[in-house]
């Protein structure tokens, strides 16, 4: 099998995630996660700029330029939706209200340090937004990833490289190879793509990685691409 | 007399704005952006100011002009990354060292901003710390977690969109409208309200999201553009 | 004339709220005050409780058992008035957002010390409310209260006897006989009843007092009994 | 499965909770008191428990049976003082040392409730500085103003009174009876809504006081009595 499309990591994520949780999707390949929830389960998704029960994109004709979410995506409300301000979205953030986190990553360390924010890219102006709040104040944070570099460098550290985003948040990591757990050992497979070997995971990994006992084909329907 | 805060030139409304003053400005993913009330800031030709707002470069706010005007000292944001790999107006200014920058995580900025209007002047949160962003900031532990100590953001002047206001100053918000709003308008000594509409009449109890004591001048412009 | 009443200690204070002012009344003689304020001006009345524009006691007919002030009194809404929850109502109260608090008063110092929450009798429980928020949160504190107590004892002091309520908060103090300053040196009549002599004040106040140089007679219409 | 947070028995609401466990009870000046669940939690005999109220001796909120029963070790409060001269059971037990007792200013108490909520451990307020009540706290200067610092209040079961609740737990309340029903939901792990009307279908965003995130379990009981 080949190694997975940002829908397809999103989609592996998704199986996850437990009836009746409210969830927190970041900007990029986490909020394609939205796509993939189950049909029997209900969530709530929430988006920092104080929207909780974020719905389906808007078609074009029920575009309403306020009703966005933190990315600025035109958006639906599903049922029981609500909205509060900011300084109440992230008092709902920090104050633990949020289940589970799902946020893109630069590199997650094998204690659960989080990179995802700056990127060290000479003279471009930092971007934080919500992602600090939410690393440290969600009762779990996931995090959908390349498992490499484009250049082939691991981004599952030892140490992370980058400028923190928060320590010791991540329990668990989708990327286009492997589902991995940070578990207090460190790194845990726990599904890994036919065809990858326990050794090229080594090998692409910059940590020591464990493979679960019960480790498992990490597996997509064909129908999403 | 009977309160009635609506005023009729967005110009007349910042008048009395001063060289150096701290400007709150409203505005979240595409949704609540003053600019109508932006655009008279900066045809009032002031220097010095420090600005207060989620994006120091956001596409669709206007907060970029004031900046490539030359009339910003410094701009306390949670994102000031602009889009592309070249570097944007702001980027080389700051590159440049001749605009200062404090970035933060969102709800750290929301929560000093709320702190300001609310006569709290400072409190300990776990966000941030272990990062950068929180070097040289003090630390303490409180129930086995690490937190940092963040003080309390107050300005001179908040603008803030709404949809609606009345005679007495309250104000709804369409949808994510909201955002920055209400704590901005609590942390400044004045705020102006840009909305869509002015109402002759009182709103409904129910209907208050930003309560008239937080409102000081409203300005009615219609819809956005 | 005889000593005030408390309708016209009431009376008295009433005549100084500014028009277009935020004024929070406690409980007891101070919410008399609301009887009183000149049809002329206008003026929103804060409650703790959250609401911002309390309107005039509720007949019987209107009487809704929620739609009460914070001394539970069954009240009406004034136009424009809006609803906020305990924490945002102190934040507003806290923050600096109500002009005057009118509030009673055991004793006040000449260095406006104030102890209104505790008058010591054995074994009652402590009854604090937010009267320490409103004392140290609005921009000013004016105090209703006897001149004396019922056994004579002075209740204007050098220094307060019974247990603080906020340090240095009081700026106007309204007596059955006077309304008294609290300047940087210390008391000083602003107006005294006819027939009392300053002889008279001095004796009945613990602490130097100062006869303003332009102090007038404390006259109340005789509509106000 | 379509969450549906509705519960037909008082007292299955609460048959988890625990001898020992911290309880909110909301209510103030007369509107918000939750007594249908206050009886519930009663007929539990559970022992020990912590009461986080606003009165520990309101006539109008059932709060006092509970201590009276004998199961309360401990009151977090504004107010305890009984009505009249005599002493209130809840005095008696004080001054017989079979009950704690922490008194606080109402706004420090709403504030540490929301900071329980909201992931901020601790704060500093000017509020009760200077007082018996803040004697041997941490005292600090902010911009001239010496300050205490507070911590949050946390609690396993929340109170809360409302008017209407939709099946996701969404909540309205009627004018003041909001008080503090919003912040006590958001600081507890647990908060069951009595409310007056469950609705079948979910509610408008726009109606929403207290977003479902914060609430666990609906109790419709009707109108007051």
């Amino acid at each position: 099998m080949n190694a997975l499309s940002r829908n397809q990591i999103a989609w592996r994520a998704a199986q996850d995630i437990a009836d009746g949780s409210v969830v927190n999707l970041g900007i990029g390949m986490p909020v394609l996660t939205s796509n993939y929830i189950p049909k029997h389960i209900d969530v709530f998704l929430q988006s920092e700029n104080g929207v909780l029960g974020v719905g389906p994109e808007a078609e074009e004709a029920q575009k309403d330029p306020n009703l966005v979410d933190a990315g600025s995506r035109r958006i639906t409300l599903r049922p029981g939706a609500s909205i509060v301000d900011s300084a109440d979205s992230f008092a709902m953030i920090r104050g633990g209200h949020i289940d589970v986190t799902v946020l893109g990553a630069f590199e997650v360390a094998a204690n659960g340090d989080l990179a995802n924010w700056d990127s060290c890219v000479p003279d471009k102006g930092p971007l934080i937004g919500g992602a600090m709040d939410l690393a440290v104040g969600a009762k779990a944070t996931w995090t959908l990833m390349q498992h490499n570099t484009k250049d082939g460098r691991a981004r599952l550290l030892e140490v992370c490289s980058l400028p923190l985003t928060a320590s010791n948040c991540v329990s668990r990591i989708y990327t286009d190879i492997s589902v991995v757990e940070v578990a207090e050992t460190g790194f845990v497979a726990l599904e890994l793509l036919a065809g990858v070997s326990a050794d090229e995971l080594r090998a692409r990994t910059g940590a020591s990685i464990a493979i679960g006992d019960d480790c498992k084909f990490l597996v997509v329907p064909d129908s999403v691409v | 007399m009977a309160i009635d805060k609506r005023m009729v030139s967005p110009s007349d409304a910042v008048a009395d704005v001063k060289d150096g003053a701290v400007v709150m400005v409203s505005g979240f993913g595409g949704a609540g952006f003053p600019n109508i009330m932006l655009d008279a800031l900066r045809e009032q030709g002031l220097r010095d100011l420090t600005l207060v707002v989620n994006s120091a470069t956001h596409v669709y706010s206007l907060t970029h002009t004031l900046i490539e005007a030359g009339q910003v000292a410094k701009v306390i944001c949670t994102a000031a990354r602009g889009r592309g790999e070249g570097l944007s107006p702001f980027e080389k200014l700051w590159r440049d060292g001749r605009i200062e920058l404090e970035c933060i995580p969102q709800g750290n900025f929301s929560e000093r901003i709320r702190a300001g209007g609310a006569g709290i002047p400072a409190f300990y949160t776990p966000v941030g710390h272990g990062t950068d962003l929180a070097v040289g900031k003090e630390v303490r532990e409180f129930g086995g977690r690490l937190c940092v100590l963040e003080t309390a953001i107050t300005g001179d002047l908040a603008l803030v969109r709404g949809d609606r206001a009345d005679p007495f100053g309250n104000v709804t918000f369409l949808y994510a409208q909201m955002n920055f709003g209400p704590a901005m308008a609590s942390a400044c000594s004045t705020t102006v309200a840009e909305v869509r509409e002015a109402l002759e009449e009182p709103m409904s109890h129910n209907e208050v999201q930003l309560p008239s004591v937080y409102v000081d001048r409203v300005v009615a412009v219609g819809g956005e553009p």
